[in-house]
């Protein structure tokens, strides 16, 4: 469906993560929320229509969108090459820096400090592919079942530093105020909006949209909501990822 | 459908997967050990006539049977080290297993030892033999025997319960998989593979057990 | 990170009661089925006690994790859509009565034979044989395991989660991963755990109270 | 097991006949070419030394042992292993263990009241009254609503009898039903037993008290090695026993009384 | 327990000694003011009807029951609960049930040799040479190997009387040790304690072989319902029983040999 046919219709269905806090998630009322779904609803409101979350689970956000079962992703989706053949994405509107933290007391300047560590990452997440790539060889990688225990095994020593990203500095905080700090930074992954290929007018809307949102204030509003972060900087380009429709 | 199976991307990965299983079977060897000895000397505890030796056995079963695994396995992981007690991910593991395996073994012997007759204890005693000698020599076989395969199952539970490790990051079968599934996506070779190889251990324990079986409980009954 | 307030509680509460139903179908669907098949397994029939031996080696050697998975997903992929409901019962079935079959087992063959030999000589046949003298001293015997094996099917309704099951656990998954207190919230979800399988215990220690009347 | 041609005299008034029953546990061989017939209303005493196989034999009556070769036939039927066979002998046999074997979860009365229920289809009240008549015969009627485990060695044995009866069995086998009884009591329990002889019951009775031997027997079987060595009326066997391993069995009881 | 001061006449030849001895099982009234003293290498021999509370007795006596009120005293040692007075009791008296209570588990030989072994810290071998001799003096050595499943009612009363020896006990608990024999065997196992006697073993031995009572027993002790009735030396006792209920028990005794 078009922007004009979603507009007339009045009701944007909008793909998104269930269950992966704080970007997307069911709530312990049943409501979708998160960071996510805050710039979707917003997105909505821009289109004047309104909102439905189909949250939907990691493997199939590209199935959904391509065959129409929802008509627009605010999924949590890292850009990647490999998907960029598969979707069309927007502007990058979020930021994911995967770095090592670790206690503020153990000095570590380069990954070569942290040889013979053990280090928590949760299982198959991006944090275990990018601390697995960059320390996997010298390092003891204990891999947990998810974000939770991952920290949970920094505060109780069962890990010396931990493949994280950019909550967990603001969620070690709170456990023990001032004891851990961000080390290295991996890499910065970035999230774009996905719509289907080759379908301008939703690409130059979104696009048009989060341009806005960014210079008045609103994403950076959100981000902070969420993220406890301020808006970090976005590329203007990322190699063989367009953000518009050629 | 559409789906069409390709075992290849897991078998690729077989040595994974092969010490992926010795590590479910060391821990299911070790707390299992662990869980009998437990579940011995509980159970010996457990039949004392008197009520505050009884007690804290009887805390210990209803607390550990009647909370969930991955509980207890966290607050051993997670939660001793707060007290100072931190036990790597393989020690934590055999003892969890150890612990939630030895309190239904206390359990399950217990219906074993209460359906020994009466007069089976009354003759050890008469004979002159402590209380110890009498559990040991005369109660204990006869009631292992009664609730053998209880126990076994609950033996066979505990392999299958390794799994759960995963979730401290002990190294063993399931941990292997997970990771073979997240790089291949290949999620239901994985899991028929897997649960073909859990089916193997589990056969081999069933049959070690019934070995055992055959030569320590061979006399005969009436 | 999120506070756990009366919504957090609430929503565990929820999970909670998808525990209890499915707990519920474990336990009939095993317990018939568990009779079956220790009463099977203990036949004078060689073919019928091989099979129940596979049977009981087969569910009770796989996880029950993989059991729900193969049910739900695996028949799905041969083009038969199951019922969430309907995978759960089946899969629970096949696991507890695989375990309670092989608990019971032991314990009817815990029997003393005399008392085979007594009401065989009263001319009992089997329905009675089984029903009057050998199954209510088996229960007994196999009381403790019994019970043991149920309330690990009550925690076991957790995997129920892979086919979409918001149950206790799950819940308690979800509210950790929202609120990063995974101590604090599996303490509360041991301890609702506890408050449904501690009663069961005290009914089965009521119970073998109950026998151990007529004792010895 | 081979040779199913009947070979015994199956005259109808023949209620059970052994023939050439032979009976192994593992190597040991406990039942030696057993040869015995047993008319209606008969009573036999069994009596032999310690593991002369006497318990054995009777136990091959009621099918609770498989022989290795011979023919038991019981009432016509040939006792060939299969259920239908095995019921029908069970029905119409009542047997009282050596060691009683009294189901411990069930009172004296639902003990007694149990096989009446369930294979003779009684109510629950008609069972009941049929226990507490026999319950009577034995005098135990008052211990009816005790457990097993709170009876004494006598009042254990009193009940097996007891339930045994309840079933108005055609044939009785008895394995030392008095051996756990006092002299008062073991004359009440043969005085019983004499009673069901007179009423025509048919009986084989493993025992030692030769007086009731003399009194009630037909005929005395001597058991020895798993063989039978003598069978002879009471009269006969007391006084002229063929055998010298009977007339030493023998020596030893007149001795010892 | 009230009373702890001991009444009765504590001289060093008395082995054991019951004073004003109650026991109940909850409201039935099983054992009524007992009193009975015996000395070292006394043998008696206590008979009376089923139910009459013999075996309550004895079991007594080796604190398998506790007592509700009185005292007993065995080789000086008040039966008091302790642990240690227990203990120190029952390794010197030795008891055979009146069902035997073998161990499923062992062999014969196992059975037999466990107390020594573990009771008088006997090796392996001492234990077992032990009891082979025992197991040669009740005839049945052959049988060493067997399980108790394995063995005739006989056989097992017999390894149970061979196990109760073994322990080389200062005084034996007997519960009709005779109960499950053949006459011949009775007659051998009659010897047997006989020749204990003999060699000067305390004996309390309930039984109602009378022909046993006349030759070995120093005082035959008549219960009924709980109550020692009659306490007489042998030729007393059965020529001139004082009270009713001694005279009907031993006339149906009389009458049924
Ligand atoms: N299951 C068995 N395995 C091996 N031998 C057995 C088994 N059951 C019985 N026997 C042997 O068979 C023989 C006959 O046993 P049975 O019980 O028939 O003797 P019995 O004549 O009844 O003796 P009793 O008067 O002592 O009861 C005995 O020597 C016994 O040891
Ligand atoms: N646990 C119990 N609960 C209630 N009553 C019991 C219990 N044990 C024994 N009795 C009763 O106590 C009485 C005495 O029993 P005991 O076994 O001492 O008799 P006994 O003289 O040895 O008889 P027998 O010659 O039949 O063996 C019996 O009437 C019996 O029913
Ligand atoms: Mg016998
Ligand atoms: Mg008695």
């Amino acid at each position: 469906a078009s922007v004009e046919e979603i507009k007339s219709k009045g009701t944007l269905v909008v793909g998104i993560q269930g269950d992966n806090a704080p970007w997307g998630f069911v709530n312990s009322s049943g409501k979708q929320d998160g960071f996510d779904a805050d710039v979707a609803t917003l997105f909505a409101k821009e289109l004047g229509v309104k909102v439905r979350f189909q949250p939907l689970a990691v493997a199939n956000r590209i199935p959904a969108l391509t065959t129409g079962k929802v008509d627009i992703l605010f999924a949590t989706m890292a850009m990647t090459e490999e998907r960029a053949k598969s979707i069309q994405y927007s502007k990058p509107y979020a930021a994911n820096t995967i770095s090592l933290y670790a206690a503020k007391a153990d000095a570590v300047k380069s990954t070569a400090d942290v040889a013979g560590w053990e280090i928590g990452v949760p299982k198959s997440s991006s944090q275990d592919k990018a601390v697995t790539d960059a320390v996997g060889s010298t390092a003891t990688i204990r891999r947990f079942d998810d974000d939770a225990a991952t920290i949970q095994a920094l505060i109780s020593g069962q890990a010396k530093a931990v493949g994280g990203n950019q909550f967990y500095g603001q969620r070690l905080d709170a456990a023990s105020a001032g004891t851990y700090e961000r080390k290295i930074d991996f890499l910065t992954t970035y999230n774009g909006v996905g719509t289907r290929l080759g379908e301008k007018d939703w690409n130059e809307t979104v696009n048009a949209f989060l341009d806005k949102i960014k210079g008045n204030g609103e994403l950076a509003a959100i981000t902070k909501k969420w993220m406890a972060i301020d808006l970090p900087t976005f590329p203007e380009s990322i190699p063989n990822i367009p953000f518009t429709v050629k | 459908m559409g789906y069409t199976f390709d075992f290849g991307a897991v078998f690729d990965r077989a040595p994974e997967l092969f010490w992926g299983s010795l590590g479910t079977l060391g821990l299911a060897f070790a707390g299992m050990l662990l869980a009998l000895v437990i579940g011995i000397l509980g159970v010996a505890v457990r039949t004392s006539k008197i009520a505050w030796v009884r007690a804290p056995v009887i805390a210990f079963v209803e607390v550990v049977r009647n909370t969930p695994f991955l509980v207890q396995i966290f607050f051993i992981y997670f939660a001793l080290p707060l007290m100072g007690i931190r036990l790597n991910p393989t020690t934590t593991a055999v003892i969890a297993l150890g612990i939630n395996g030895g309190a239904y073994a206390i359990e399950i012997i217990r219906g074993g030892v209460e359906s020994i007759s009466k007069g089976q204890i009354e003759a050890g005693f008469a004979l002159g033999l402590h209380k110890a000698d009498v559990f040991r020599l005369i109660v204990l076989k006869p009631s292992l025997r009664a609730i053998y395969p209880s126990l076994t199952s609950q033996f066979v539970m505990l392999t299958l319960t390794t799994s759960v490790c995963t979730s401290i990051a002990a190294y063993e079968l399931t941990s292997a998989a997970q990771r073979i599934e997240s790089d291949t996506f290949r999620s239901f070779e994985v899991y028929f593979t897997v649960t073909a190889i859990y089916l193997v251990i589990s056969s081999l324990m069933m049959g070690i057990f019934a070995l055992i079986s055959r030569s320590y409980f061979n006399y005969p009954t009436r | 990170m999120g506070p756990i307030g009366e919504n957090e509680l609430f929503f565990l509460l929820q999970g909670l009661k998808w525990t209890v139903l499915l707990a519920i179908i474990g336990f009939i669907g095993g317990g018939v089925f568990g009779i079956l098949i220790a009463l099977v397994r203990t036949s004078k029939h060689q073919f019928a006690r091989l099979a129940s031996s596979g049977y009981i080696a087969l569910f009770q050697g796989t996880p029950l994790l993989m059991q729900l998975f193969v049910v739900y997903y695996g028949v799905a992929l041969l083009g038969i859509d199951v019922n969430a409901w309907v995978a759960v019962a089946i899969a629970f079935t096949l696991h507890a009565s695989a375990f309670l079959g092989e608990i019971w087992r032991g314990s009817i063959e815990a029997v003393p034979k005399g008392q085979t030999e007594a009401a065989n000589a009263l001319g009992l046949h089997y329905v009675s044989r089984m029903r009057d003298v050998v199954l209510p001293q088996a229960l007994k015997i196999s009381m403790p395991a019994t019970i043991g094996f149920l309330v690990q099917l009550i925690k076991g309704t957790s995997l129920a989660a892979i086919v979409g099951f918001i149950e206790l656990t799950r819940a308690g998954q979800i509210i950790s991963n929202q609120t990063y207190r995974p101590l604090l919230v599996f303490g509360i979800v041991g301890i609702i755990y506890f408050m449904i399988c501690w009663p069961l215990s005290h009914v089965g220690s009521g119970l073998e109270k109950r026998m151990a009347k007529a004792a010895r | 097991m081979e040779g199913a041609v009947l070979n015994s005299p199956n005259d109808h008034s023949t209620l059970i006949s052994l023939d050439k029953v032979e009976k192994w546990y593992g190597s040991f061989h406990a039942l030696k070419n057993i040869n015995l017939s047993v008319r209606k209303g008969e009573k036999i005493v069994l009596c032999g030394p310690s593991g002369s196989g006497k318990s054995t034999l009777i136990r091959c009556i009621n099918a609770l042992e498989l022989i290795q070769d011979g023919n038991i036939v019981v009432e016509g039927q040939l006792l060939d292993g299969t259920t239908k066979a095995v019921d029908a002998i069970r029905r119409e046999v009542g047997m009282v263990f050596q060691n009683f074997n009294l189901f411990p979860h069930m009172t004296v009365l639902q003990n007694c009241a149990l096989a009446p229920m369930r294979v003779r289809g009684a109510s629950r009240a008609d069972a009941e009254k049929l226990a507490r008549k026999y319950l009577d015969r034995v005098r135990i009627l008052d211990q009816a609503e005790k457990y097993p485990a709170q009876l004494s060695g006598g009042q254990q044995q009193r009940v097996a009898i007891a339930r045994a009866l309840c079933m108005e069995p055609k044939a009785m086998l008895f394995d030392e039903p008095t051996s756990a009884l006092d002299p008062e009591m073991v004359k009440e329990v043969l005085d019983t037993m004499i009673g069901l002889a007179r009423d025509g019951m048919t009986m084989i009775c493993v025992t030692h008290e030769m007086g009731f031997a003399r009194q009630v027997a037909d005929r005395v079987i001597f058991m020895a090695s798993g063989e039978i060595v003598e069978e002879a009326e009471p009269e006969i066997f007391f006084k002229n026993p063929k055998h010298d391993r009977t007339k030493a069995f023998l020596g030893d009881i007149l001795a010892h009384h």
